[in-house]
């Protein structure tokens, strides 16, 4: 029998998935800092003298110069400001809220670095860059940065 | 050193939804195009030993994607290895092959087929660490709006501006025949499409793709066996930015620079404005085209939105194929890129043939909001 | 293979211990501890280094492009840097990749990183989702296979067979116990081989469980440079000869009445032959070679060493793979000891170069070591082989 | 009674009825023998059958049975608490099976819920001071009271003050706040088993003053961690369990397209090298060899003559269920009638024929009888004789 290939009766499409369990592991660096969170409703960062930078989320080592970072905890105001944003206009399953909500960077007080994160309790269109904003913490654990639930105008 | 040609290219035709191949199909298509335009043979003795392949587990949803491909890149016995990575880096790595004097015939092919999956931003948000970033939703068109929040903010750039990209990238687009978007859009209809993710509307997103490439390398001594016409592969960079969005400065083009910077010495370009002729950038978005402009040295920091009503589009033949605006695959974007310079350069372009062009850059990024960035310099 | 550009050298080498759990470190972490490792034992920095390449499985941490993120802890940060993957063969191409892209003179020093942290994901789930989707991904059959042990087991007898991969498996336990950074070290002894070979619970057919290849984390990190470089960072570098990769086709379609040859055969006729080496067993003074199971290991051997006959088992059964042997296996205690898969045939030149170097602890040959043979397995039966010298002595053929 | 990571060997076995899960045994029925040497050991044989199951403690050596499991009594309860690597301690001999091993591997799982160390609630109050978080206990001048009935209860008094804690093990009169329960309910709450408020709205927890000071408690006190479930050194390390999962759309092409329509109609399409005349099954686009587009399709089979046979004892759990195929079954590797000598193709037996299977053999498909196109069409091979 011979085979077209520019016929396409023949073709079909079979429906399946990707998908594997997993377990991640935080390390000790990031489980004392998923735990701060948790437990004190603490953000915590780490102070590279080396490059005099206060970097949040926190890291063993840095990645620029190599220094360890584990020894220099510094505890973060739970308040800060947003350096940037977008509205995610748009849904799909990976996505934690339905569309549209903000995401921002925020860079709370004492840290030299913003970091993603949600920006609820205003409407959408009222988000600014300089805006002051605070920590809302989440009441049931995803063992994750979303123990800090979301940020909220002050 | 060796010089090392491209002796011929081939592409497949992106769409939307090629759902009558697998991605084996379209890749025994680009290996029949190179065998048909060469005469390239696998044979011990000369013919090609080594390959380069391109393509990703996550968007193939398969474990060493790559041995899928195996048949369909001649790689039975046959020594092969997969760029893991956004495919222009199998360019440079198939240049080093030969430079090194490991072999002096390349096959370099990839492929990616977003349409498989349900949502590529599902794909891109597995590029994230479970513990910072997964979980907060990023993927690789939020983070370019953050992205593209500071860049209008540093030059300016404005939405007018951006719809004229995306109208333009559909008009040159519709002369080539490898495109996926050719439908004309307006000025208006860019300007008013629903918002994506602001301010990245829908229309300066490029089109969810499916496509295949192939290239021929040969060192200078063997390329005359496989073409008259060869093209040179004469300068690779690449850079990696830092991962923490937070860490960067996300306007910069730090890592572009750098990248453009390395491909530049090797290719002896001191001066890109002034020695470079056409330009392929990896747009996925419209505001990327003139912040990739910037960085590779065509304009000032902070000037690509000026350089944009200057005319530097048309001078420097910017993305002539459509770009990304018109739809490649991700995976797969660099590999189209560099395939346009070097039709292009052969003078082989057709309808949308630049005149006078010598001497061309292809560019291409992966990681959001371009964490890393990859350069070559080509020359006819 | 033509005549090189340059000479390359490894002049850095950085290991992790193996172990089933990492839960202490993250993926990042583990990387870096490679990496410094790797800078330490080079006695350079990170300035020095101009190019990182990086290689592990997407689908076994399910992370997408995992190189973005693991650049910070990978030193690749303003850095050139590729990525490349081939399944099990993985690490030994990312040392070919190493040594084309210093050779090329596009590079001075390149830094290679092959790791995997199985404990992250869902291994055997990973390794059947390389078959095809529409076919083979749902048949259990050929994930793992008793062929060998069985084709194995017709050719030299039962009993014989049977004993001498239960050898090779004690032989290899005893390396690991050596090695500090092995995974598993049971401390087995050659009086269990008869009770081992008969009690371990059986997986297919003869293939035991002792017999099987572990599931590791860890990290290996090497840093290569061109001969000038080499020489001048390096007061012993190990220099790579020449390498061969080989792959074949898509499918595990091998098992019918014709056997193709196999590609470790290939791969090592093709690169003695252009490499001038007629008697390997003679030639190489240690083979680190990747054996995913006991039974693959010894019969691998006759592979690799275009051995004939029974050979290969005569030369176990005399000690000659022993570290005091004629030509010493896996002195590191191979893949059945650890097995980190995206690292794992990265071990095998590593653990060879320390050969070479001498310093490769309590593991170590006793006599002088100069010329090592290592080999990469994975996908479809594939191989890499590569040679590593002691001196830039060797004539071009 | 010998312990070992603070659980005697018996606790295993006594608590097995308790375990015991008899929708997960159905049609289940099989002896298990265990030979535990060392102190604390002893002889045990479990009897599952028809959902039943019954545990003796015998006086020596049990043999003939499904399975017989020796280990020694640390390895023993090592693995059953999770502290020691279950395919390290097969592996290395420390714990040998005779017999059928998926019985351990697949039926015990089912047939039994994991087994927890018994914790008294003594036991967690007696942590208290041990749990005790000066830190948070700035200013806080609280007596709590315990009065937990029932088996294991009793009363007993924290005091905090002056940023230190005290246990008594009475009950005061003067309490700022006593939590009343069943001593079950108590060790539950501890173990995460049982959720706080649902607890206090269920009343299964009575709450006797002020109820704001009952909420501060948790603050107060670092959790229970039993000593079986804790990590060696204490400290908690953040993980993150999670299914990533996106759904797919594969394309067939001509050459698998026409392979599933063939199945339909119980036939083996086999695409033909055009140049070296090897066949392909199932058909790909290109041989790999000749590195030449096939564009012909023949029917090879439907019988095949067996090359190799594989008895696969060990099967590896489906990922996303957690499911294990029934072991043994047999793999084979075969060359279907009219297919090249070079291209086996792999399927699977019927289990009825496992005990008379060799290589050489000829065997037949048998089909599903509603047939879709996919693979589910073909169920397995069987001898054809």
């Amino acid at each position: 029998m011979k085979i077209s290939y520019e016929d396409t009766k023949d073709c079909k499409v079979i429906t399946g998935k990707m998908a594997l369990p997993n377990q991640y592991f935080a390390g000790r660096v990031g489980s004392k800092f998923i735990i701060a969170l948790r437990d004190e409703h603490k953000i915590l960062g780490v102070r590279c003298e080396n490059c005099d930078k206060v970097l949040v989320p926190p890291r063993e080592y840095c990645e620029k110069c190599l220094s360890k970072l584990d020894e220099s905890w510094i505890e973060l105001s739970n308040e800060g400001t947003i350096t940037n944003y977008t509205i995610v206009n748009y849904n799909d399953r990976h996505l934690p809220r339905r569309a549209p909500y903000i995401l921002a960077m925020i860079q709370v007080d004492g840290a030299d670095t913003p970091f993603p994160h949600i920006v609820e309790g205003i409407d959408v269109e009222d988000v600014k860059v300089g805006m002051r904003v605070k920590a809302v913490f989440a009441g049931e654990t995803t063992n994750t940065i979303r123990d800090l639930d979301h940020f909220e105008p002050v | 050193m060796k010089r090392v040609a491209v002796c011929a290219v081939a592409q497949y035709k992106c769409d939307s939804n090629i759902w009558h191949k697998r991605f084996q199909g379209m890749l025994l298509d680009v290996l029949e195009d190179i065998q048909k335009q060469t005469g390239m043979h696998f044979s011990e003795d000369g013919g090609v030993r080594s390959i380069v392949s391109s393509s990703d587990d996550v968007f193939d949803a398969r474990t060493i994607s790559d041995n899928g491909m195996t048949d369909v890149l001649g790689a039975h016995y046959r020594e092969e290895e997969k760029m893991a990575q956004e495919s222009l880096n199998a360019l440079g790595y198939a240049m080093s092959i030969i430079r090194s004097g490991h072999e002096d015939v390349v096959y370099v092919a990839g492929h990616c087929k977003e349409s498989q999956g349900e949502s590529r931003n599902m794909c891109t948000n597995l590029s994230y660490d479970p513990f910072y970033c997964r979980s907060l939703g990023l993927d690789y068109t939020n983070v370019a709006a953050l992205q593209a929040r500071v860049y209008m903010a540093k030059s300016g750039l404005t939405e007018e501006q951006m719809a004229k990209i995306v109208v333009r990238a559909r008009q040159w687009a519709a002369k080539n025949p490898y495109a996926n978007a050719t439908e004309q859009v307006e000025l208006g209809e860019v300007m008013y499409s629903p918002m994506l993710c602001d301010p990245i509307r829908t229309l300066h997103a490029y089109p969810v793709s499916d496509g295949a490439v192939a290239f021929l390398l040969a060192s200078e001594e063997k390329a005359h066996e496989y073409t008259d016409n060869p093209v040179w592969l004469t300068g690779f960079g690449s850079c990696m930015d830092s991962y923490f969005l937070g860490d960067r400065d996300l306007a910069s083009n730090f890592a572009l620079k750098k990248a453009a910077g390395r491909a530049y010495n090797m290719a002896g370009v001191k001066d890109a404005a002034e020695e470079i002729d056409l330009a392929e950038v990896m747009d996925c978005f419209a505001y990327q085209q003139p912040m990739w402009l910037e960085g590779l040295g065509f304009c000032g920091d902070g000037e690509g939105a000026q350089f944009i009503d200057e005319g530097g589009l048309e001078k420097y033949h910017v993305n002539l194929s459509g770009g990304m605006l018109a739809g490649n695959p991700i995976m797969t974007s660099g590999l189209y890129r560099a395939a346009e310079a070097v039709i292009q350069l052969k003078g082989e372009a057709g309808e949308h043939q630049a005149s006078g062009v010598s001497r061309a850059v292809a560019q291409s990024t992966t990681g959001g909001a371009g964490q890393f960035h990859t350069v070559v310099v080509l020359e006819r | 293979m033509g005549k090189r550009n340059r000479n390359v050298g490894i002049i850095g080498i950085g290991q992790t211990e193996y172990s089933s759990h990492k839960e202490h470190q993250n993926q990042v972490e583990m990387v870096n501890e490679g990496v410094r490792y790797a800078l330490e034992d080079a006695g350079i920095t990170l300035d020095d280094i101009d190019c990182v390449i990086h290689g592990n499985m997407e689908l076994f941490e399910m992370v997408h492009q995992p190189d973005l993120w693991h650049s910070l802890g990978s030193g690749a940060y303003g850095k050139e840097q590729l990525r490349i993957t081939t399944g099990g063969t993985t690490g030994a191409s990312l040392v070919c990749a190493a040594d084309n892209l210093v050779a090329s003179g596009m590079y001075d020093v390149v830094m290679a990183i092959g790791l995997e942290k199985l404990q992250e994901g869902h291994t055997t789930g990973g390794i059947t989702n390389m078959a095809d989707p529409l076919w083979f991904r749902h048949l259990q059959t050929g994930a793992l296979t008793a062929t060998t042990a069985t084709m194995m087991m017709e050719e030299f007898g039962e009993e014989r067979a049977k004993r001498a991969a239960m050898k090779y498996r004690i032989m290899m336990d005893k390396h690991a116990c050596l090695n500090p950074r092995a995974h598993r070290r049971f401390g087995l002894d050659y009086d269990q081989i008869d009770d081992l070979m008969n009690t371990s619970p059986q997986l297919v057919g003869e293939l035991r469980l002792i017999h099987m290849c572990s599931q590791s984390d860890g990290a290996c990190v090497m840093i290569f440079a061109s001969e000038e470089k080499a020489k001048k960072l390096c007061k012993n570098p190990v220099w790579i000869r020449d390498h061969i990769t080989v792959h074949r086709e898509e499918t595990f379609n091998n098992f019918g009445i014709e056997m193709p040859e196999m590609t470790h055969h290939y791969a090592a006729r093709k690169l003695f032959e252009r490499n001038g080496v007629t008697n390997p067993v003679e030639y190489f003074d240690v083979f680190e070679m990747y054996d995913p199971s006991a039974w693959w290991g010894l019969d691998w051997a006759r592979e690799f060493l275009l051995l004939k006959g029974d050979e290969h088992i005569r030369l176990l059964e005399d000690g000659e793979f022993d570290l005091d042997g004629k030509l010493p296996i896996n002195p590191s205690g191979g893949v059945t000891a650890s097995n980190p898969i995206g690292a794992t045939a990265m071990l095998r030149p590593a653990e060879a170069a320390m050969q070479i170097r001498g310093d490769a602890g309590p593991q170590q040959i006793k006599k002088e070591v100069r010329h090592a043979l290592a080999s990469g397995f994975g996908g479809t039966l594939w191989t890499v082989l590569i040679m590593l010298e002691k001196d830039l002595d060797w004539q071009e053929v | 009674m010998a312990q070992y990571f603070g659980t005697a060997v018996e606790d295993i076995f006594n608590t097995m009825g308790e375990r015991f899960l008899p929708e997960g045994a159905q049609d289940v029925n099989v002896t298990i023998g265990y030979n535990i040497s060392g102190d604390g050991g002893g002889h045990w044989k479990v009897t599952i059958q028809e959902g039943t199951l019954k545990v003796e403690t015998m006086d020596g050596e049990v043999a003939d049975c499904t399975a017989v499991l020796h280990a020694n009594a640390e390895t023993f309860v090592g693995v059953t608490l999770g502290r020691i690597d279950a395919g390290e301690a097969f592996s290395s001999g420390n714990i040998k099976v005779d017999g059928d091993l998926t019985v351990l591997i697949a039926i015990l799982p089912k047939a039994f819920r994991p087994f927890k160390p018994v914790v008294k609630a003594s036991t967690i109050v007696e942590s208290v001071e041990e749990r005790f978080r000066p830190e948070k206990a700035e200013g806080v001048d609280v007596k709590i009271g315990y009065d937990l009935s029932g088996e294991g209860g009793g009363q007993w008094t924290v005091v905090v003050k002056d940023q230190t804690c005290t246990l008594k093990d009475v009950l005061d009169d003067d309490c700022t706040v006593v939590m009343r329960m069943e001593a079950q309910v108590f060790v539950d709450l501890n173990q995460g088993k049982l959720d706080g408020a649902t607890a206090f709205t269920s009343g299964q927890v009575k709450v006797d003053g002020d109820i704001g000071a009952a909420g501060q408690t948790t603050s107060l006190f670092r959790k229970y961690v039993s000593e079986g479930a804790a990590e060696e050194k204490g400290e908690e390390l953040i993980s993150l369990k999670c299914l990533p999962s996106i759904n797919q759309r594969y394309a067939t092409g001509p050459m698998m397209g026409k392979w599933f329509d063939g199945l339909k109609e119980k036939k083996f399409y086999a695409a033909k090298c055009p140049e070296c005349g090897r066949t392909l099954v199932p058909p790909r686009e290109i041989c790999a060899q000749c590195r030449v587009r096939c564009n012909e399709l023949v029917e090879v089979g439907p019988e095949g003559t067996v090359t190799i046979v594989d008895v696969v004892y060990y099967a590896s759990p489906d990922p996303l269920t957690g499911k294990i195929r029934e072991t043994p079954y047999t793999a084979l590797f075969m060359i279907l009638d009219g297919a090249s000598n070079d291209e086996s193709f792999a399927h699977d037996l019927n289990p009825k024929d496992i005990d008379r299977i060799k290589s050489g053999m000829k065997v037949r498909p048998v089909w599903a009888d509603d047939r879709k196109g996919n693979y589910k069409d073909l169920l397995y091979f069987e001898i054809a004789d």
